[in-house]
């Protein structure tokens, strides 16, 4: 069985823990929300400027004053506060903000990020993704693991221009979890019923195989 | 009390002219200076440097502003979402300079508190960084950004009094309050103007002093770029 | 919502020893951390170098900790109107770094904000600015200065929530904002606590992020240094 | 007829033009809020973190959390604003203050100023003035021409240690008015009654004299 994006969220909500503050980038990390284990005390921070983000707002409540960062309207929960961009990024930057979830088209073995320009491609540039993944003590990549013409997005050295460098700790794709150590992608979880050999075989950089590789678990 | 009123939008802008760098706050179109923006499209002055996070869509924010081709240099974190903008940057009549938006918030904040340049982590090791001076303290890397500084700052508030003093609403603050005071002239637009000590000072966002003419916006569409909504 | 919320100063301390860096919110005795203070006392903690703009008075304020020697080492902007302060200084059992209160205060907001260094104008040329590197801008002569970090930073504000969002009342505020988050912990006490949502998120001047740990304060004495009235 | 600590304020007064925003600093400086020529729109900044400060409150209205950077208990006026010390200094090193009146143990014939430290006494800190010299556009010193000892405080070099270099734009004492130019301390009005010869004895800088010199003149 081949896992989706909302697997990727599903794993990825395990990770959080009770006081952490979140930044989802778009697409697969924002779907991570959706699945925040009960009874953790969690915030998701945007960076356009909101600390305690709530769902989308009901039809008719929209506000055009109440934007995420993907322009998305939303919700504020109690307990949220507005702040303006500089103060938003000294969170970001000062290390306030816990655990950064983005996603990627290349991870290096040593953790360097590119997932901002596409060189002959048209640019649309880094956002806040450059001070997000310079600053963040822990940053997890939520992608899948080949892109659409087939390639690893895991590999020994980024050909995409930078976002930036060693800093991805944690990636988790359809197949596997894998952590970035010294010796490159270790392998830490498996999709239910991958095998090393697939897992292997989308992955261009170098994959660290322990003995006992266990199989994602999904409780929710 | 120093009263920043000015009659309408047109005396907001009066001096801006061909060529001049104008920072124009708001996230997406949220929070923008539609009223100066319009301004800027009726005065037809051209060859811009802009500096705003994003550049509009195709028919709204600086993606009015792109339509008349009055824009030479685009400073900004995000510029996606805009045909127009794309076809420009393509075709080269357009320059474009990207910079990572939490570097691109304090550049004018540094402008705006007079510190000329600081120490990011943000882009170090990446094509943001050539050309700028790195430096490591405690073991980690930053990089040199020096401080933005532009002719007129085009911001919009929610609440603002004759003294200048704004009050934001919502995420749409963002950068509006970092380009107070990071240009010779800042214009404040409001939904609301009210007499001097009808706000609080206890809740006011930006003071008086960053803000050169402020005046009451005649219209304020406040378009939806993404709406997103759950079922009732 | 990710709750701040401790009993009592006593679990707002809790990790505090001898030896640590404290940075201390308020401008004279306007905004100090009364509870706080009163508490660095009892735990007779020693030893400490204090980052705070002034070194309160003989029997009020950080005056209180120099009575019992607690301090080892004073950071600040002006420590006059404190005859204790000056003669352990003049003992040489007090160490005193001053520092510009600009300097002081960008210093503290630079760790909060993740900013390792920044350049200023304050100080250059005078024996501030000996042994640092100073560099030109625009014509202009500046002086590098880094973030100062601190282990506990004890602030005080009007009003806070669950959440940890402060809000400050008029000149109280000062350094206070620029603490929070600028230490491994952040200590706030609060004249009213009140339960998240009970605060506009508009109206916020510290979000609960930069913030660890909260309480009600239980005594506040407010003293005034400089009664200065006009008869009625 | 010498004049007083007024009378000087009186004259700087003069100094002040529409729109301005002003920091008086601690001493005779903060005398100038008296005299503020009638019609004129001026801000008076504290850089403790208030725009807009009012006189003195009326007896009985005293607030613990609204003072001056001298510690006064002050008042708000209309349109005034409440803020942080980093945006207050910002205020100042972003030359958004237009005018800075404060004191000056010694000034230098080319505008360095000393006024927090003597080597030897007490040391009690230079507050904010290093961050209001080294930044404001226009700064006068208001001060008694000579010290308590009967020496000169305008000095070729200063003694005492410097809050900062080149930065006095002009000067206002009890016997005269000086700008600093090029060539030192530049005579350009002198109090009433006072002689050549008794600004000469009390000025140890070059002092440059013109053909006209015009006596000081306090309208209020």
């Amino acid at each position: 069985m081949a896992l989706d994006k909302n697997h990727i969220a599903k794993r990825i909500a395990q990770e959080l823990q009770s006081g952490y503050y979140v930044n989802l980038g778009i697409g697969i990390p924002t779907l991570v929300a959706n699945y925040v284990p009960p009874g953790l005390e969690i915030e998701f921070q945007s960076e356009n400027g909101i600390l305690g983000m709530g769902p989308f707002p009901v039809e008719g409540q929209e506000d055009p004053d109440l934007i995420n960062a993907g322009k998305q309207t939303i919700t504020a929960l109690p307990g949220a506060s507005f702040f303006d961009s500089s103060t938003s990024f000294g969170m970001i930057r000062g290390q306030h903000v816990d655990l950064t979830v983005l996603g990627a088209m290349e991870v290096s073995e040593r953790g360097d990020i590119a997932n901002w320009k596409i060189p002959g491609k048209l640019v649309k540039g880094m956002g806040g993704a450059m001070d997000l993944v310079a600053s963040a003590k822990n940053i997890i990549v939520a992608m899948m693991q080949v892109n659409r013409s087939g390639e690893s997005k895991l590999v020994s050295h980024c050909s995409l221009p930078l976002t930036g460098v060693a800093c991805v700790k944690r990636i988790v794709t359809e197949l596997a979890v894998f952590d970035i150590v010294k010796e490159g992608f270790l392998l830490v979880e498996r999709a239910p019923g991958e095998t090393i050999e697939t897992i292997q075989n989308a992955t261009a950089g170098t994959l660290i195989v322990p003995d006992q590789i266990p199989e994602m678990r999904f409780s929710l | 009390m120093i009263t920043k009123t000015v009659a309408d939008v047109a005396d907001a802008l009066h001096g801006i002219q061909n060529g001049m760098t104008v920072m124009v706050g708001g996230f997406g179109l949220s929070g923008i200076p539609e009223n100066a923006i319009a301004e800027l499209v009726r005065l037809e002055v051209k060859n811009l440097t802009c500096i705003s996070n994003n550049a509009g869509v195709d028919d709204f924010g600086l993606g009015l502003l792109l339509q008349k081709k009055q824009i030479h240099t685009m400073i900004a974190s995000y510029v996606g979402e805009n045909t127009l903008f794309e076809q420009q940057m393509i075709s080269g009549e357009l320059e474009v300079i990207l910079t990572p938006q939490g570097t691109l918030a304090e550049k004018c904040r540094a402008a705006q508190m007079g510190i000329p340049a600081f120490y990011t982590p943000a882009g170090y090791g990446t094509e943001v960084a050539e050309g700028k001076e790195t430096r490591e303290f405690d073991g980690k890397q930053f990089v040199l950004e020096t401080a933005y500084k532009a002719d007129f700052a085009l911001v919009k508030a929610w609440k603002g009094d004759e003294a200048g003093n704004l009050i934001f609403r919502g995420t749409a603050r963002n950068f509006n309050p970092l380009m107070c005071g990071a240009a010779t002239i800042t214009v404040a637009e409001v939904e609301e103007l009210l007499p001097a000590g009808a706000l609080n000072p206890n809740e006011i966002h930006v003071p008086g002093i960053f803000v050169n003419r402020i005046f009451k916006g005649i219209r304020f569409e406040k378009r939806i770029e993404q709406r997103t909504v759950q079922p009732k």
